[in-house]
């Protein structure tokens, strides 16, 4: 291995009251890829802020090229060749693809006027584009974009800055297989050109596929290493949780029923003609699976009342039924856990209680006023059912991570009486034991009765938690799997829109 | 109605003395059907606002203007540009420097002395007053107290100061509530705009100092006029808004016709204020309903 | 009371200290009374403003709604001689109708809040200045039929301004409103962050209608008591700028323009430190011309004191929070 | 030129027809010559407060910074005989230091625009006030020691007044720098997402400290021509309420208050409008009382028209998505 580009020396982190990185030190070699793993909240996020200079370290030293410093600032560290995709995007909606990737380093022109060269910019943009494989162009305005598009501008960004090292945290979180796939080529060919790679994932598959080496943060901690040949999932799983997992997959305590939820016909606003027809039974996790800008999420948005339907019907237990807004759709027993927990899920700077009990408060009112003592008491029953890594209740949402961000959200509707339970990317950046427990608690419900449908774009838990799973094509269902028929390839090929026995036929 | 030839009349600000201003104006329309006459009010009180209404006068066809110019002594350049196209009058304000016709109003500083004898006769042994104004950076406020401080200078009447409210009435009114607080042995409180005397008026009322203190104003708001009958203000001086309105669209036909012989020598044409006390102000009282019941 | 207040009150025992060594009379019980009722008028519709801020919004249009109710309460007592209850209830009623005005084109038809009421700003005080043909009204010498509410406004109970008690009212009832029931927790929720509350099922939208017509009523009342104060009403002037004035008391008593944050008893000390100034002013014999710039040197003052309190509370929480992480160190330090 | 502008040249087109069916005299050419001239004046610091928009802030201060800064102006060049370029200088560099204060305050305090602006709005005119003892200033018997700029700010070449030259050349530079170079990028960045031009290496401070200067000079400027439109300052009147007519000319124009959006072609077609709204109430005979409540209504309106606007064409850029998304359906649909 050729000499170090770039060391971390006992770096500590402290934010009031939450010790989040303590003495960790890591180097990382020209042409590298690190994979960096830990559970929600163990301070991989922050251990690149550091790195990147976006987060002054509380003590320790950070090296490069031999030169130490105390800290860094982002144009120390881009300088330095670091650049970072950070797992919270970053990117400006009033601006195209273009000026976004060369924010902060715009090619000039006009001399002193300091003039921004679009044209060039574009073209120099054009190509990193293509080598991502997007379908979206340099002036695209960013606002026009979904998430996952959304992650990829990120992505080009940092391959633009021709960077030393590139920091990608959770780069894949909203991404489906086909552009993960295209991601991990871009990495192996970065890594040939000597480009060394800090990548963090809770998609171990990815880890296993890219990484050369795999360090592992727990409680701010660095709890070990492993080599190229080591890496595999029981001990990834061991390391990050220090103990063994079980199958992801959860057998049903009983049969389906009918009687879950069903729609006829239903046209939603990202495809205004394409009709949806599908049924969650009661008792069933129905996957949902889809490309990228598929409709999924516009589908459970329009269930939830927060999009309009354009037509069709609802029927829930048997019972027609029509959602004009969240409201309605509380009132009849369907929640959504949303895909942008920062922005839908939580209300950050309220408390854990508060945004627990925020959906259903009338029910700890008596005459209009809120009864403090019964709301904290739920608040705590849920925190510790979920296993939210927290001091108390009254913490902020704000500062937990983001795995027990996602818990707070979960407990918010577990806390009521759910019929009907959608989830858009449940387990977005969470890590593998905190999954587990949230899959024990979906099937849990299921158990009860209640009927769940569970939007995802990962592979692994789509066909490892569901019952049953939809594919979504172009705003329509373009085929159903039973388990028997559970596989990557099927999958796969009902979301490009080809019909299985054709493509069994092929 | 494009035949007909526009004389206008320009007000400095948005106030009840116009208000009469205008009876006054209406008057004079009735009497000239072959001119039409506009009344304008600033959307507020600045000479840009002013500035802007004339030059829209000016491109919209127009005979003749009076104007109570916000700021007089700097207007010159606007007021002149009229005067090349129009006939200018003065009213309320003078700009002496100014190519205008003439002035109908009235004389500040004589008012300001006949308010500062009133003060006198209240204040025989003399004492400590205050003076409360909407700003000072008005002309007519400055005269009026440059005519007070004439009146007494001699006698053992002392102004302590000026208060300004900005024309915020709440304001206005707890001006006088300090005032009182923090000069227990003030003698008398003067307002200078029409509305700081029933300011005056409550305050000192609700301090239980009715009579006490002595409180002279200026104009004809009713409470005022209300506080000299029950006597609890001495008196107030008034001007003759009405008659502005009136001579000045009158005189300004008049000109337009050809007459000048009515202009005097010095271009003033002063409409005298009265002081308004006990003894008369009963009688003005019914002038004044008569005269804005319309 | 939060450490906010607190240091609020603080500020103002200081700054009244001090004054009153220069000035004893600053504490007269005659001052003291004068300094009440201000505090009462400004105080109630105040309380509408930190309301509307804490949805994350903001009432420009205060003053211009003073002049506008004031006047027509005024045309409806004095002019058409209606019995004063029913006047009373037609201005809270108008209060809370332009309230719901803004509500409406804030929520539906999706316009910022600055420039909804920038409108109202300038529609209601030109409605004002129409309706009067810009003339000044005022009881006349109709005073009399309303002399019930005028005792109710602007009259005493055991030397107390009636103003006084009635932000006190007011202010009792909007802080179990804001601070205790389900609808106060809605705005803070609605302030922080409205998309999550939508997907949380609170009707955003009915919130932040409320919070504009709650303020509409406050300013309505407000009105009324204005005018009773000032017993008449110059359209073109009546309350000019008493919004700023709402907004600072707000701003100073804690409430974030980013939304989501203030309190009731910090508006009320806000106001009472704006009222301070104002009095103070007076008293000491500052010239009435840096009346402004004294109350801006205030709020200036008063916001950087309180960012700076803000930090050292940050700092000793930080501190807590490392002694804890070592629990071996000694404590005592 | 956007569709938004497009948008307002159409609304400004079809109320000039109006007007001139009304009253011909709309199009006389000393009419047009007066509008240009008023347009230039509140164009110009329109401008400045559409870039402190931009960045998600506010500037309320503008119209205090009139009076202060024109007192001083006249004080310098009239009362103390100060050569003009000297005076010319030293207020342009007088609104910089102002906005460099404000920047300050913001950015390194972290204090929010709209209370420095407002205790800047507050403070300015105080000591405008205080300075002159509430005097008004003009340039009194003389003016000829400045007769130069008195022709350069108020004169006019070939007919045009040079406020609107002025506003032109301006508009012109200001437009380069907005929507042209690196800093108006950076503008544009900071105003959407201030952390993330912080992650991206941007010095977000500097960027909005320079906004607020750049506004602050434009406002000197504007001092300079509003003085040589007025002749005289009178401190505590000069200058009210010019802020709002900013603020409403950006929004109407196309920024929005909560940053990231607007451009100068569209800050000037604002001016226009409520200019020319201005000059139609005086030329159509509308009592001035109305003024007001005129302009409200047109804010209004235009920014309710923008949204439907809005709405129209996101519902096209959707169809068209949809469209691009199945190229074998029929394009011409
Ligand atoms: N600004 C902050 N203030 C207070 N605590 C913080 C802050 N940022 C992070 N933390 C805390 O630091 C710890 C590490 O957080 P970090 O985001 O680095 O975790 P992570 O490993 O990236 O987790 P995840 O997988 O959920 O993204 C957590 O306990 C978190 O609550
Ligand atoms: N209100 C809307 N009007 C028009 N188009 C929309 C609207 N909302 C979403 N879309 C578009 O519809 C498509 C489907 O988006 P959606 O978010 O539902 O997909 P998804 O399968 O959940 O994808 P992702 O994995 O990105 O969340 C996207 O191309 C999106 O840009
Ligand atoms: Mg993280
Ligand atoms: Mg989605």
């Amino acid at each position: 291995m050729s000499e170090s580009l770039l060391e971390l020396r006992s770096i500590t982190k402290t934010y009031p009251g939450v010790t989040a990185l303590s003495d960790v030190s890591l180097s990382v070699a020209r042409g590298e890829v690190v994979g960096l793993i830990g559970e929600n909240g163990a301070g991989k996020s922050t251990l690149m802020k550091v790195l990147g200079g976006v987060v002054a370290p509380s003590s320790g030293r950070i090296v490069i090229d031999d030169v130490e410093h105390a800290r860094l600032t982002v144009p120390d560290a881009m300088r330095a060749g670091i650049a970072f995709v950070h797992q919270e995007l970053n990117l400006f909606e009033n601006l195209d693809v273009a000026a976004n990737v060369y924010i902060g380093r715009e090619p000039l022109t006009g001399g002193p006027l300091r003039l921004v060269d679009t044209a060039r910019m574009r073209a120099l943009v054009a190509p990193l584009l293509a080598r991502l494989g997007v379908d979206y162009r340099a002036d695209t305005p960013v606002a026009a974009l979904s998430i996952a598009q959304r992650q990829r501008v990120e992505i080009a960004k940092a391959l633009s800055l021709d960077a030393r090292v590139i920091i990608m945290d959770e780069p894949t979180s909203s991404l489906t297989i086909t552009e993960t796939n295209r991601l991990l080529e871009v990495i192996a060919d970065l890594r040939a050109h000597g480009v060394a790679i800090i990548y963090i994932s809770h998609r171990l598959d990815e880890i296993k596929i890219c990484a050369d080496r795999v360090v592992c943060l727990r409680d701010g901690r660095m709890v070990g290493a492993l080599a190229r040949e080591e890496i595999d999932h029981a001990r990834m799983i061991r390391m990050m949780i220090g103990r063994d997992l079980k199958s992801l997959y959860l057998p049903p305590q009983r049969p389906a029923e009918p009687g879950g939820c069903d729609v006829e016909a239903l046209r939603t606003i990202a495809f205004p003609d394409r009709q949806v027809a599908l049924s969650v039974r009661r008792g069933e996790i129905l996957g949902l699976a889809g490309l990228v800008g598929s409709g999924r999420s516009t589908l459970a948005r329009t269930l939830f009342g927060i999009d309009p339907p354009l037509g069709g019907s609802i029927t829930l237990g048997g019972e027609p039924i029509e959602v004009r807004s969240p409201r309605d759709a509380i009132a009849r027993g369907i929640y959504l856990i949303p895909e942008d927990r920062k922005r839908s899920g939580l209300v950050l700077e309220m408390s854990i209680t508060f945004n627990v009990t925020l959906p259903d408060l009338w029910r700890y009112a008596r005459l209009g006023l809120v009864d403090a003592g019964a709301e904290q008491k739920t608040a705590e029953i849920q925190s510790r059912r979920l296993a939210v890594k927290t001091p108390n209740v009254q913490t902020p949402a704000i500062s937990l991570s983001g795995g027990n961000q996602q818990k707070v959200v979960l407990a918010k509707w577990l806390a009521m009486r759910p019929r009907l339970i959608i989830l858009d990317e449940p387990t977005r950046g969470i890590d593998v034991g905190a999954k587990g427990e949230i899959y024990a608690l979906m099937r849990e419900l299921a158990d009860q009765g209640v009927a769940i449908l569970m939007i995802s774009s990962d592979m692994e838990e789509v066909i490892g938690v569901s019952d049953r799973i939809a594919v979504m094509h172009e705003g329509a269902i373009s085929g159903f799997l039973e388990r028997a028929d559970f596989s990557e390839h099927n999958v796969l090929q009902l979301a490009i829109g080809q019909k299985l026995h054709a493509a069994a036929e092929a | 109605a494009q035949q007909k030839k526009t004389l206008a009349f320009v007000t400095n600000a948005a106030a009840d003395f116009w208000t009469i201003a205008r009876r006054g104006t209406e008057k004079a329309a009735k009497e000239l059907p072959d001119f039409e006459v506009k009344f304008l009010v600033p959307s507020e009180s600045t000479p840009a606002d002013q500035k802007r209404i004339l030059d829209d006068l000016l491109a919209g066809g127009l005979a003749g203007v009076a104007i109570s110019p916000v700021n007089p002594a700097n207007s010159t350049e606007i007021l002149n540009k009229v005067a090349s196209q129009a006939v200018l009058f003065t009213t309320d304000s003078d700009a002496p420097q100014s190519n205008r016709v003439m002035y109908v109003g009235t004389d500040n500083v004589a008012a300001g002395v006949q308010a500062g004898e009133l003060i006198k006769k209240a204040l025989p042994n003399g004492g400590k007053i205050m003076l409360f104004v909407g700003t000072m950076d008005n002309a007519n406020a400055r005269e009026r107290v440059e005519g007070i401080k004439k009146a007494i200078a001699g006698s053992k009447v002392e102004v302590i100061d000026v208060r300004t409210d900005n024309i915020d009435f709440v304001r206005a009114k707890s001006n006088v509530e300090d005032t009182l607080t923090k000069y227990p042995d003030i003698a008398g409180l003067v307002g200078l705009y029409s509305y700081n005397t029933p300011q005056i008026y409550e305050a000192v009322k609700a301090a239980g100092k009715a009579g006490k203190v002595k409180i002279i104003g200026f104009d004809e708001d009713q409470a005022t006029l209300r506080g000299i009958s029950d006597g609890t203000i001495e008196g107030t001086v008034v001007q003759q808004p009405f008659e502005f309105g009136y001579q000045s669209i009158r005189l300004m036909a008049k000109y337009i016709a050809g007459d000048k012989s009515f202009i005097p020598a010095n271009k003033l044409m002063i409409v005298p204020t009265k002081i308004i006390d006990k003894s008369n102000v009963a009688e003005f009282q019914t002038m004044m309903k008569e005269m804005l019941r319309k | 009371m939060g450490k906010k207040e607190l240091g609020l009150v603080l500020l103002i025992l200081v700054i009244g200290a001090v004054t009153a060594t220069i000035n004893p009379r600053f504490i007269s019980a005659v001052n003291l009374v004068n300094m009440a009722n201000l505090i009462g008028l400004y105080g109630l519709f105040s309380i509408g403003e930190g309301l509307v801020i804490i949805t994350g919004g903001i009432e420009l249009s205060i003053g211009s709604m003073f002049a506008l109710l004031g006047v027509v309460f005024l045309d409806l007592l004095v002019e058409r001689g209606i019995p004063w209850p029913v006047a009373l209830g037609a201005i809270l009623l108008g209060g809370v109708a332009l309230g719901a005005i803004h509500g409406f084109l804030i929520t539906r038809m999706k316009l910022q809040p600055f420039v909804v009421t920038l409108c109202g700003l300038l529609i209601y005080r030109g409605a004002a200045r129409y309706y009067t043909n810009d003339a000044t009204m005022g009881f006349g010498y109709g005073n009399e039929g309303s002399g019930t509410l005028a005792w109710l406004t602007a009259g005493r109970s055991f030397g107390v301004p009636h103003t006084f008690i009635a932000l006190l009212i007011v202010a009792a009832i909007m802080a179990v409103v804001l601070h205790k029931s389900v609808y106060g927790r809605y705005l803070y929720a609605v302030g922080k962050n409205e998309e999550a509350a939508r997907f949380s099922g609170i009707n955003a939208d009915r919130v932040i209608a409320a919070a504009y017509m709650i303020s509409g009523l406050l300013a309505g009342l407000s009105a009324v008591f204005i005018v009773f104060y000032t017993n008449s009403v110059s359209p073109s002037s009546h309350g000019n700028f008493y919004e700023l004035y709402a907004i600072a008391a707000a701003v100073l008593g804690g409430c974030s323009l980013r939304g989501g944050e203030g309190s009731i008893l910090g508006i009320v000390h806000g106001t009472i430190l704006l009222q301070v100034q104002q009095n103070l002013v007076n008293l000491l014999g500052i010239p009435s011309s840096l009346n402004f710039a004294v109350m801006g040197t205030v709020i200036l003052a008063g916001v950087l004191a309180d960012r700076e309190l803000q930090k050292r509370r940050m700092a000793a929480v930080a501190n807590m929070g490392a002694k804890a992480a070592r629990p071996a160190a000694a404590v005592a330090a």
